[in-house]
């Protein structure tokens, strides 16, 4: 196991937990993001998802050390998985733990906004009627109304 | 040599995940310009580039052996 | 298992998350709040934790009840470890889903701030040269320096 | 007959979890000076009153068979 990485297998939360208890940490925050789904009125069948593995990895190092900077007695660990999910599987967990738990809800939720905007990740929405990229709009199946 | 890299639906419209082009000296605007015509159905729309796994600008010059990745608005989370 | 629950055993956070995670949930946030071993530069040795336990449980409740008034999509569940605790084990555990994370977020903040205030539930601190329940200043051991 | 419980260090203060008084009429301010008096080493800095395993203010007046409990102080999480 590496501290920030990309899995193809389940993800179990407990293993990022354990990755930042420390004795002079008082508060762990496990943030995980699961398939939904309902989206915006458009039932989800399954999703698949697609890294650039070793620049997601580093990326995701970089959000850590920017967090670390931030937030200096915090420590954090995440992992986003790659392949076919279904309805409630884990996408991607980030623990940090803090030894006051301010800091480790702050630093958790920077994270997850960090990591969407610069983590080289994408989701692929299946439906029963069609699939697309998303964040790609023209690529959405046609007579569907979705307000992103 | 260069690696230009893609993902996402810009491997679908290229139909490849990367392929190798001598692309060292250009800058990163220009073999996107390159690129445009050589895959007119290709979005570039929110497309940012690495160049060995940082992301960099459009005016960057690319060096020999870079590995170039087009990125698409990413979504992951 | 309970949804809202004093326990005697080690807290297995996985359980709260499974819980609360549900197809609609995008988001879950687990908080675990971990006896650590230095508060204000006196060592902890050990902890231990004594409820009202029926009224403990009667006020997790309505703070569940409170989130999923103030965020209307969110599932929670909490509990809360007494007995005697060790460096690192976990005190209390709070799980909220939600199918936005923002929400997951800020209610989970919340749980365990309203869990401070109102839950039945005191911790007595156990140093290598005393002891004394928190939130009773008058019994703290004379000669340390502690500024709460 | 009511039932009067103490936790934490007001469980060490009156050297007992609970005992049996008859206080049905009292208000809850009455019976914190006659616990006081009783108990003169008790600390009633920051104490709440639940009743009936609710939090209730001094002025509320005692019903026979309510459970009373004195709330140090919480300090779990």
């Amino acid at each position: 196991m590496k501290r920030f990485e990309v899995v193809t297998e389940p993800i179990d939360p407990e293993r990022y937990r354990e990755y930042v208890v420390r004795p002079e940490a008082g508060g762990v925050t496990v943030f995980t993001g699961h398939v939904r789904e309902w989206t915006k009125g458009i039932r989800t069948v399954y999703l698949s998802f697609e890294a650039y593995t070793s620049m997601a990895e580093k990326m995701m190092e970089q959000i850590g050390r920017e967090i670390e900077e931030k937030w200096p007695e915090t420590r954090v660990a995440m992992a986003h998985r790659i392949g076919e999910l279904h309805i409630s599987d884990i996408a991607v967990v980030i623990a940090v733990s803090s030894p006051h738990r301010k800091a480790a809800y702050e630093a958790n939720e920077y994270a997850i906004e960090r990591l969407k905007e610069d983590v080289p990740i994408w989701k692929k929405e299946h439906w029963e009627n069609g699939e697309y990229w998303v964040g790609h709009q023209n690529q959405k199946p046609k007579g569907e109304d979705i307000n992103e | 040599m260069n690696k230009v890299l893609y993902f996402a639906n810009l491997k679908e419209a290229t139909g490849r995940k990367e392929e190798a082009m001598d692309v060292a000296g250009m800058t990163l605007g220009q073999l996107e310009e390159n690129l445009a015509e050589r895959y007119p159905n290709m979005t570039m729309t929110g497309v940012r580039f690495a160049v060995n796994e940082e992301f960099a600008l459009r005016d960057e010059v690319i060096e020999t052996h870079d590995t170039i990745a087009l990125i698409p608005p990413v979504s992951g989370g």
